[in-house]
């Protein structure tokens, strides 16, 4: 049965501790000045593993059925949509300026 | 056919509009012939193959890839073609040449002022030579316009923290409508004005001339001018009707009851500064939607207004 | 696991009508969350949109404005999350090995943790107003010289305002668990509100791990 | 119940036919009586019909505003409305109509009827969330009927900052209204995902899932993925009204550019959201009366996903002339004609589902006949303000107006009429009046074409939408729209009479009066509080007119009725290995 793993007490507890270290981790590397734009991939990548990792062994998607695993991964992909799609406009923007 | 399509369009009376009507009609046609196709198929299976009895028998067809891939393949070649036709002339009507006339246009709720190179100002009513690509550089003073010619085949929104433009180059003289096709409130149906197409010369002469200045009239002609001119009758009747605004007529020397339960006296000073800074003193019972005319009107011209609105008891 | 006939009675009475067995009751329900939390997501996503787009205009003003948020706290409050998670997740296995007692104390931890959080959030929170750095046109703060800084709250605002009312139904859910898990409602059998929640609460714990780096740390 | 998922191993089961009862004693309608039964009632069946009751009652207000606002435009100036009450008038025909009208229609009223009984289920997955949709809806309803009577809105039903942000009115009011509203579309998506994934019988393979249901399906995705959004946009717009938070309030440093790409984000997937469960009808009613086996089952269900999908994508071709960026535009408008390929091949295999077929012209059909054309020409029009050069032009005209009426109108009211008279003697037990139903049908669609086609033109020749006074060279075509609308008024009046009437005086219709092989028809009509007897197992699919009536009856005996409190059940077997 897909639902029902149970994790072992060790387990989630070293689950923890690698969420805590993370953290640590990305502000730390707030410290040591990383030059744009890879500060904020270092943030958000630190972030996504972090997530990925609750995702997978918090809430179980690592042993749930994978319909589940689609519907989330699908939310990301609609998601990443319409920040793309709407930053064709906002970035590529161009306006006039007035002669007078 | 073709009437039908140019009954259904307005003239076309600048360059790009040709274009933009063969679409238009390529859409149409083509349009027409699937219509007129499927439903004489859809008319007919239904009278041929109508029920005869309750135990007919049906054939099983239950698919035809070839059939699919064919009613897939023939809209996409379709539709890619008015893609890519639409495209173009798309990119046509945002590109302005760069020897463009430009002109300023400022929307308002409910009115439109056009600023030219030499400092005059018009409101709602844009002049522009012929033949000779006039590109405008819009924004808003409060919320989106739209600009909308239909005779030329233009629209374009009009922003309130940002320019946008629109170009045309009109192809005969004559007068042609703009509305504005973005909701903007309680007399967005009014906010019209109209396009005075001239030939090259009678334009400059109208920009040297006029601008609607009127300074030899009379001052209270010249205030009854500068209303007209200025839109001021969209909101604000000369017969005493209620429009969104109070009306002119006997509000000389009255008292007006402002929203906090004061009055003011309306005279000279207030009509000054109704008009430079509308939503200082609203009346009762109306909304504080008036646009400033600082920098459109300069005091003489709203001496000749207050001489004309006298006029009006 | 002792499978004595009261549990047998008492394993039986949560399925509902239109379900064949528990399984399948089970499994619904979380397909439902995780719909659930499909919406959860693109509904913040709105949020991070709006935050994605403003940076990438006005990409100093996120520097400077985030100067004003305290990444120390913001830190603090990562953990109380990350540990309230953290015992959601026990709570949930107590759950499934029978053991309500566990159960009821992790939950009690959670709010307690939960609690914490919006106790750290309340503080921030009037220390900015305090200053005068409120939402909207209420913003009267003049530390800050971009002309779109009330702009930059907004957004902070409103994430962390639309993450903090989730933290809240977040701790109403958790009590009524214990309430229920009082009641002895949840065996190894039937803990589906349990483990519902939990997934609730995770996702509302991952939402943290982006809005902090995201807010809190643009150096 | 097996699922597709669950089931890896193959168990025989014995089967046996069940003929549903003609005349049964009990149905779900006289099971539980009263009122109170009623409003606490989880049963899909009366959830859907008070859904039905409802909706109708907003399609009422909405169509009478729609006749005020044509009244109105009988001449070009001022009749006997100001303009702010024309404003208002506008903004609220918009409003109710696509977000308690359109929006919830037919997912609410006959999905909620039908979804459960032709997966052969005993309800949805979540009953009781559904009972809450239903009150989530009526209270958002409340919310703006209180906006209505506390100032009104006149921002349009679209709320573009900055107006929205700086009108008068009770703005927050109608906004928080629509922001609660759309928890009860996404609690009904979430209710049908689930449930058709987990709660199909024995049998019901996704191939032999019905159309309807694909329909559903991806209507359900949409309301799930969409609607969020909406909830979100509508909070950051209460707050700009509130606090002024200035995201989308140019006034405040914000752009209110970014505030349409938001709004359309939904409202664009929203009109899939209407529009799509009306394909589901159609397929269904279309190979009904063929009694043919439908063409092309897989392309019309993955057509419908498909729709859902790309519907996600085109937003921006609500903002051509937005002032977004020409890069925007042209992959918006890309993307909508990729959009109509799906729809079209839909609509030739529907076509292609009547060759051959032996069609019966019952009102259900002549609806679907109806749908095909007006929705043809709503599809075609929509290419047309699809192409950028061409959009420029008919942008925010009564082109725009027609179009949109001809899918929403054409489209998705025709199939859910059709859909109404199709399931009608299955919700009710009894027939409507044939000769009648084809007379208002008639009614309907000249009255419909006489309103809207004559919008084409003035559009195409400039008269822009939301206007209170227009040019006098328009009148023509305003008044005709004017009559025209009266005229589809009067449709409507009729199909609401005869309906009401075969209630109390109509035949009764008996189990499956059209020849079905579709599952719902094969339980007793009204269905029982259950739906069936027994549980079916499906062996052919939905639309297999070769096999005979009687293979379509199978099941077997239910293990509990429903009501598994009095009776002993035995343990699952799963439960017991685990135990």
């Amino acid at each position: 049965m897909s639902g029902h793993h149970i994790s072992s007490a060790k387990f989630l507890w070293g689950i923890g501790i690698a969420l805590f270290f993370l953290t640590f981790v990305t502000v730390a590397v707030t410290w040591i000045q990383i030059p744009e734009p890879w500060n904020i991939v270092v943030a958000i990548g630190i972030a996504v593993v972090k997530a990925l990792l609750v995702v997978l062994f918090f809430m179980n998607l690592y042993w749930d059925s994978k319909f589940n695993s689609l519907l989330f991964i699908f939310s990301l992909i609609f998601f990443g949509l319409m920040i793309g799609i709407t930053l064709l406009d906002t970035l590529f923007r161009n306006d006039p300026t007035p002669l007078f | 056919m073709n009437r039908l399509i140019e009954y259904m369009l307005p003239p076309a009376k600048s360059t790009l509009a040709g274009e933009t009507d063969a679409l238009f009609a390529f859409i149409n046609i083509s349009s027409f012939i699937f219509i007129i196709g499927i439903t004489l198929t859809m008319l007919y299976f239904a009278w041929r193959y109508r029920r005869k009895s309750d135990d007919d028998v049906t054939p099983v067809i239950s698919h035809n890839n070839i059939l699919e891939i064919t009613w897939s393949v023939i809209p996409l070649i379709l539709v890619i073609i008015v893609f890519s036709w639409g495209y173009s002339t798309y990119m046509k009507k945002i590109s302005p040449p760069s020897d463009a006339y430009e002109v300023r246009v400022v929307g308002k709720s409910w009115l439109w002022e056009f600023h030219y190179d030499n400092g005059n100002v018009s409101v709602n009513e844009l002049h522009v030579p012929e033949n000779r690509p006039v590109k405008l550089i819009m924004s808003s003073d409060d919320v989106i316009h739209s600009f909308y010619v239909p005779d030329f085949r233009v629209k374009m929104d009009v922003l309130p923290n940002r320019y946008t433009s629109v170009w045309f180059e009109a192809t005969e003289q004559g007068e042609s409508t703009v509305y504005c096709t973005e909701y903007c409130g309680t007399a967005h149906s009014n906010m019209l004005a109209t396009v005075h197409v001239h030939s090259q010369e009678d334009f400059e002469d109208w920009l040297e001339t006029s601008g609607g200045s009127g300074e030899d009239l009379p001052p209270v002609e010249r205030g009854e001018m500068l209303v007209q001119q200025n839109a001021c009758m969209t909101c604000h009747s000369t017969d005493g009707s209620r429009l969104t605004g109070p009306t002119f007529q006997g509000a000389w020397g009255s008292d007006v009851p402002l929203e906090n339960g004061e009055t003011v006296q309306f005279d000279e000073n207030y009509v000054r500064e109704s008009i430079l800074e509308p939503n200082a003193k609203v009346h009762q019972g109306f909304q504080p939607v008036m646009p400033s005319y600082a920098g459109t009107l300069d005091d003489r011209q709203i001496d000749a207004i207050i001489e004309y609105i006298k006029t009006l008891q | 696991m002792s499978s004595t006939s009261a549990t047998e009675e008492k394993r039986l009475d949560h399925v509902q009508h239109h379900f064949v067995d528990s399984e399948q009751q089970f499994e619904s329900a979380k397909m439902g969350m995780w719909v659930f939390i499909v919406t959860e997501i693109l509904m913040f996503g709105g949020l991070f949109v709006a935050y994605i787009v403003y940076r990438s205009w006005y990409p100093e003003l996120y520097l400077e404005a985030s100067t004003q948020l305290n990444a120390f706290w913001g830190m603090v409050n990562t953990f109380v999350l990350i540990g309230s998670s953290l015992t959601v997740a026990m709570a949930i296995r107590s759950a499934q090995l029978n053991q309500i007692k566990g159960l009821i104390y992790n939950l009690y931890i959670t709010i307690g943790l939960a609690f914490t959080f919006m106790v750290i959030k309340y503080f921030e929170y009037s220390e900015k107003l305090g200053k005068g750095i409120a939402p909207g046109e209420y913003y009267t703060y003049d530390g800050l010289e971009h002309e779109k800084a009330n702009i930059f709250f907004s957004i902070y605002y409103m994430m962390t305002g639309l993450h903090g009312v989730h933290v809240t139904i977040g701790i109403g859910l958790m009590i009524w668990l214990v309430v229920k898990a009082k009641k002895n409602v949840f065996h190894s059998e039937y803990y589906t509100p349990v483990e519902i929640t939990g997934l609730y609460w995770h996702l509302v714990d991952i939402i943290w791990i982006f809005l902090f780096p995201l807010l809190y740390l643009i150096d | 119940m097996a699922t597709s998922e669950a089931s890896t191993t193959y168990k025989k089961i014995q089967v046996r036919r069940y003929k549903p009862e003609e005349n049964p004693e009990k149905n779900y309608l006289n099971e539980e009586k009263g009122l109170w039964a009623w409003l606490t009632t989880v049963d899909h069946k009366k959830i859907g019909l008070m859904y039905l009751a409802s909706i109708a009652f907003f399609f009422l207000v909405g169509g009478i505003l729609a006749l005020i606002l044509r009244t109105e435009l009988w001449t070009p100036a001022r009749s006997f409305l100001d303009a702010d009450l024309y404003n208002q008038v506008f903004t609220l025909h918009g409003a109710i109509m696509v977000f308690f009208f359109l929006v919830p229609s037919v997912p609410t009223v006959l999905g909620n009827f039908v979804l459960p009984l032709q997966l052969g289920a005993k309800d949805v997955a979540f009953p009781r969330l559904n009972l809450a949709s239903f009150y989530i809806y009526l209270i958002g309803a409340l919310f703006t009927l209180t906006a209505i009577l506390t100032g009104g809105v006149d921002t349009g039903w679209t709320f573009y900052t900055p107006y929205s942000a700086t009108t008068g009115g009770n703005v927050i009011m109608m906004t928080l209204g629509v922001f609660i509203l759309g928890f009860s579309s996404i609690l009904t998506g979430v209710n049908f995902i689930v449930t058709i994934h987990k709660l199909r019988s024995p049998g019901m393979t996704w191939a032999k899932l019905p159309l309807n249901l694909w329909a559903l399906y991806a209507t359900s995705i949409i309301q799930i993925l969409a609607t969020p959004v909406l909830a979100i946009t509508l909070l950051l717009l209460t707050m700009e009204r509130a606090l002024g938070i200035g995201i989308f309030d140019p006034a405040l440093g914000g752009d209110p550019v970014l505030y349409q790409h938001f709004f359309w984000f939904y409202s664009h997937p929203a009109v899939y959201i209407m529009i799509v469960p009306g394909f589901g009808i159609i397929s269904e009613v279309v190979s009904t009366f063929s009694k043919k086996i439908i063409f092309g089952y897989w392309a019309i269900a993955l057509s419908s996903l498909a729709i859902a999908f790309i519907g996600f994508l085109v937003w921006g071709h609500h903002m051509f002339t937005a002032g977004q960026s020409s890069l925007a535009n042209l992959v918006f408008s890309f993307l909508t004609f990729m959009v109509g390929i799906p729809t079209g091949i839909k609509i030739f295999n529907w076509v292609a589902t009547m060759y051959k077929g032996s069609i019966d012209m019952k009102t259900p059909m002549v609806y679907v006949m109806i749908f095909l054309f007006l929705f043809m020409i709503g599809g075609f029009t929509g290419i047309m303000v699809g192409a950028l050069s061409v959009d420029i032009h008919l942008h925010d005209t009564y082109y725009v107006v027609a179009h949109f009426h001809y899918v929403m109108v054409g489209g998705m009211v025709m199939a859910f009429l059709g859909g109404i008279h199709y399931w009608w003697p299955k919700m009710f037990g009894k027939m409507y009046s044939e000769l009648w139903a084809k007379i208002a049908a008639g009614i309907l669609f000249i009255g419909f074409n006489m309103t809207f086609l004559p919008q084409f033109i003035m559009g195409s020749q400039g008269m822009p939408r939301r206007y209170f006074n227009y040019l006098e060279q328009f009148q023509p075509f305003h008044q005709t729209s004017t009559v025209g609308a009266y005229l589809m008024g009067t449709g409507f009046l009729i199909v609401a009479i005869y309906l009401t009437y075969s209630l109390f005086k109509g035949k009764k219709a008996g189990p499956n009066p059209w020849g079905s092989r579709a599952l719902e028809w094969q339980t007793a009509s009204p269905p029982p509080l259950h739906n069936f007897e027994h549980i079916p197992v499906i062996i052919n699919g939905p639309y297999d007119y070769h096999k005979p009536m009687s293979e379509f009856q199978l099941g077997v005996a239910s293990k509990h009725n429903g009501h598994h409190a009095e009776e002993t059940v035995d343990v699952p077997e799963s439960a017991q290995e685990k135990a």
